[in-house]
């Protein structure tokens, strides 16, 4: 779950890592009563990167100006999500520039430190990036050494790595994915403060931290509706630009089968995966939500019932096909009860087909045919 | 075979809860010595007729189990891992998915200061084909051979395994090392310990997107490893920046694609199939090289 | 620190751990505003042990009777320490009584829990305690291999595991020497609860704790009128019965002069360690609240100089006998700059005697002379 | 002589505080190898001639130091040691006083899980007479010789030492365990050592009230040493349940008496001085029967 900015600082200051003053505004009018001097900053509230380069970060050099740019800025979209608010703060007096954040470094198994004394937007492409694996259990000496690689000195250099051991704390205690101070600013005056601040928190987490209870629904820019009523229901939807829908069980199999269809020639429309043990109304949720989607001629549901029965996918399929008996439909189902399965469905005039490829070479051919999505898909 | 085998004395942690239960029968069902369950509270009962202790250090004691398997739930799985290891079971195998991650790498560091095999967490188990199966692996699917499989899927080894067992090619062992982007053993270690194994000719390692772990293992496998390998990776269609199901499956500022992997093990001259049904073509290419060797 | 079992109470409960409802009284009549029905438990709040064994816990079985063992019990002094107040709680209906405490362990080096399944006062004589090593880091499994090896199991297993972890949790965060449930009561229903709680804090530790800055003034019981004061200027007084007040430098020396005097016929009066690098506001502080004891005969100075400079000490033991001409003294003072040292003293008419032993025999010949402390007692 | 010598190379921890800057140059004056100081934010200065870094890391790169020798804050402590450890010097000695024991706990856990000789805190630190001085003990006191000591207090061990440097009794290595209740090295690992040093002959023990180390000593040397040991215990006139100083002199619970541990030394045919001047003609008479041998 990504927070806003305006959130992660909230955060930030909790855990004693220093922030500008800021005020979180949703109408121009507000302006009047804050008084930070000017020239102030006003920046965009919103879910995603990439802010300044598309002009949602602006200097406001007296009020009338900052309620122009204001009004401006609230009705802006980056990257087709909207803004939510803005933040404004004072304009900051920088003398120099940090990245600083910590992560889950997958190949060492750890959480790291991942720095760089050129703040900036491409941290990634920067060749001057430092890294340091963070042990457990973490003692703030680790935070100094990476001040000291990053080439800082006397009190800033102690002033870093507290921060730096703040952000850490933040990281572990709230069950963060990433949280990222970029930049890290260095005032004249020595001292050392967030000038913008990233969270994004575990989603497995979330759970188990009672303040994060109810925000998911707030922060699901960058789904599209589908996407996001599938996520609030548990179920991990990705829509691509397809027309074949898909339904599997297990994430490896689901990307395999995509895969598949896309090499044989057809193009996937979603990523879905209904889980192991998905029971028949988490089935019958999933294949409505994947029906939903109009670019969609043809559904492919592929289960390997390893453990799954496949008797107990076919009433949810039944009662689908029941609902929406037009929908084009390729069923490859294999495993646990199959048999049984495929009495039932043959039943309820579905084909079931017990290989894969067979099974996704069909759902491309029908992806291609001319006949209608309304069309009957008896064999 | 690697891991486990038919002495391999096994506690299921979580053994009365609703999937811990029904595979602790599974799993007897198949032959694993299953001689133990754990649950805190339910210390006395059975599961299936075996002993259910409050704690595994108290399970070990009464029976020299040298593994446990966690369906433990996700928020208690770091301290019943951890109970797991100071317990002294070599092998700590994690089923739960969805740990918070910085609770699976305070548990990957604990099993590392104590030199425990951690295997998953997010994972489907281990299987020795006959022999003994640790987890929720479909035991039917599988016939006792000498392919080693490595994997990050559960039903995609399945899918694999099916098709290979059909095509008389058995198998070792099979080891699902998790879906998560950290976990226990991983690619490398599993590469050195089938590579160790007589009783495996031919090495399967079925990747997916997200992380570097499948472009470690080409370069691991170039310099070590004398078997053959055949590779799959899955999430060729995968679009940047989405979770695809794992949470580890995952294409982030540009690393972990399925091209990037497929790449790095042809450049070490390992066969890439690109489809899951094409790993069975390529084991039998491989099989035949190494009969006519 | 001692705290008071209602300030334990309060911060168990802070940390999860269960306790009966409880208000503090200081007045038999706060008792008419309490409606938890009776009998109700009265109970001394006193910062000593032994208080049940003292008469300092009564049960009042209606409103009158209440309030007239409140009366008596706010004027009862335990082990000669007056009650600050009462603690008043509904009487509970106890199934079992545990024991359950957090503390180093020395020999170990690490914290440890001591358990009983025996709920008691006298826990060190019971032969079924259970103690159990903490590893570092903490995870609760350590408390539910505990729970079961008192022999619990089912739900109060798990409920006395984890009591048992937010105990542990309380030690290490808030720093205490010891964290004490005694007794922890299982009740008819099998829920758990602390029936009483000590706490004592770590007392090196509570600089970094602002919950408890300020606290120590209120919870010096148990001290005498000097070694508190000694205590809130950071020296460690110990008070005893002999005349021979003693001042060294270093707890093993101080200690060592101790017994040398006693094995030499003496009796010391006190434990002062001024400490290595003490300066001479300090030296002189120490000097008066020794002197301040009547019962102090003579003041034996035993000084090894390794870094402390003999003549600073010198300098305020000068200071010192010009505000007391008529202190007996024997001064040892050995090392840095003695020669210094001992000029200086000679023109005050103060005798530096370099040998310990000669100087601790001349301390017990003073104090058994008949000459008054008002002597002088110059050469 | 043991823990420390002529080659040892120190980093002193702190170095440039009041207490830390005092004790450089008494360390460099008695001719101890001090080759970095270390406070973080004052890297890049001096400190009587040493250079300082910001790190231990960064010293320990930059001299090849295998000593710290801590002067750190008691609630910094814990992290300046563990930096230390993780840096990699074998020594680590804490001099520091009032570290909360629960920080010192977990300072002893790290040290134990890699390997680091810790001593302290608490302590007044080790000298090899001729050779090192690590810590605060005043060098002139004490002299080479064939004496280990190993001692819970600081001026009670010049006390000793004194008075057996000018009876010509000299000392191969001394060393302060320090007064914590919790703390790295104890009796046992220095008995140890002691008893495997060709330059000791001869072990003076000196103990204080509290705790059972002294107890533990008395059994561990009846088993394992093959030297004659003296030992003195300060206390004898401590009432139970008051701190006398140190955090660990005190008698609880009827346990950690002086005449508790006085008795296990005599019992194992240890001599025990009365008085800390006793001490040396106990130490004479051992010295003798050493020399009939």
């Amino acid at each position: 779950m990504n927070l806003y900015e305006y959130e992660a600082k909230e955060i930030f200051a909790d855990y004693g890592i220093t922030i500008p003053p800021g005020v979180r505004i949703t109408k121009p009018e507000q302006l009047a009563a804050i008084h930070f001097g000017y020239p102030l900053t006003l920046k965009c509230q919103v879910l995603t990167g990439g802010r300044g380069k598309a002009g949602g970060i602006k200097f406001g050099k007296d009020l009338k100006d900052a309620q122009a740019l204001a009004k401006d800025l609230l009705q802006l979209s980056i990257k087709g999500i909207k803004t939510d608010s803005l933040l404004v703060e004072p304009k900051v007096a920088i003398a120099k520039e940090l990245y600083l954040a910590v992560t889950l470094d997958r190949s060492r198994g750890c959480p790291i430190f991942i720095a760089s004394a050129e703040g900036g937007v491409e941290i990634e492409s920067s060749g001057k990036v430092v890294t340091m694996p963070i042990p457990y259990p973490f003692h703030p000496y680790v935070a100094r050494e990476l001040a000291k690689q990053l080439g800082l000195s006397k009190k800033v250099l102690n002033k870093v790595a507290d921060i730096a051991t703040k952000l850490y704390q933040c990281y572990d205690e709230m069950d963060l994915d990433l949280a990222e101070i970029n930049p890290l600013v260095i005032t004249e005056g020595d001292d050392v403060l967030a000038l913008d601040g990233k969270i994004i928190v575990n989603d497995d987490s979330i759970d188990r931290h009672p303040e994060f209870q109810g925000w998911e629904k707030d922060h699901l820019a960058g789904l599209s509706d589908r996407e996001a009523r599938a996520k609030m229901l548990g179920l991990n939807l990705v829509e691509l630009d397809g027309n074949i829908g898909i339904l599997c069980n297990g994430a490896g199999l689901t990307m395999a089968t995509m895969d598949m269809v896309k090499y044989f020639g057809g193009e996937p429309a979603n990523f879905l995966d209904v889980g192991g043990g998905s029971d028949k109304d988490k089935t019958l949720f999933a294949l409505d939500i994947v029906n939903e989607n109009p670019d969609v001629k043809v559904i492919l549901l592929n289960i390997l019932g390893g453990i799954t029965a496949c008797d107990e996918v076919a009433g949810a399929l039944i009662e689908f096909i029941k609902q929406n008996p037009h929908r084009q439909m390729v069923v490859r189902l294999r495993g646990n009860n199959q048999d049984k399965a495929a009495q039932m469905l043959a039943e309820s005039g579905l084909k079931l087909i017990p290989d894969l490829e067979t099974a996704v070479k069909e759902a491309v051919a029908k992806s291609k045919s001319n006949a209608s999505t309304k069309e009957v898909a008896k064999v | 075979m690697i891991l486990v085998n038919k002495e391999t004395k096994v506690i299921v942690q979580g053994a009365t809860g609703k999937m811990g239960a029904a595979h602790t029968k599974r799993m007897i069902d198949y032959g694993t010595k299953v001689v133990a369950g754990v649950t805190p509270g339910k210390g006395g009962e059975t599961i299936h007729g075996v002993p259910v202790y409050d704690t595994v250090a108290e399970a070990v004691r009464a029976t020299g189990a040298d593994c446990s398997v966690s369906f433990v739930p996700p928020y208690l799985a770091l301290d019943g891992g951890c109970e797991a290891i100071e317990a002294g079971v070599g092998l700590v195998c994690v089923i739960t998915e969805g740990i918070p991650p910085n609770d699976t790498a305070k548990l990957v560091a604990e099993a590392k200061r104590k030199g425990t095999q951690l295997v998953g967490p997010n994972c489907p188990g281990i299987i020795s084909p006959g022999a003994s199966l640790i987890g929720i692996l479909p035991g039917n699917i599988f016939k006792p051979g000498k392919i080693g499989m490595i994997s990050r899927s559960g039903t995609l080894t399945y899918e694999i395994a099916l098709a290979l067992s059909e095509n008389g090619q058995g198998q070792s062992t099979c080891v699902g090392i998790g879906g998560d982007p950290v976990k226990g053993m991983g690619n490398l270690e599993l590469l050195s310990m089938f590579n160790d194994d007589p009783g495996t000719e031919l090495i399967v390692l079925i990747g997916e997107i997200g992380g570097t772990a499948e472009e470690e293992a080409a370069a691991y496998i170039k310099k070590n490893i004398r078997k053959p390998v055949v590779a799959y990776i899955a999430g060729q269609t995968a679009p940047p920046g989405k979770r695809m199901g794992h949470a580890g499956a995952v294409i982030e500022g540009g690393k972990g694609t399925a091209e990037s992997k497929m790449k790095a093990f042809k450049e070490v001259g390992i066969e890439v199939a690109v489809t899951p049904i094409e790993v069975v073509e390529l084991v039998n290419k491989a099989s035949k090289q190494l009969v006519s060797k």
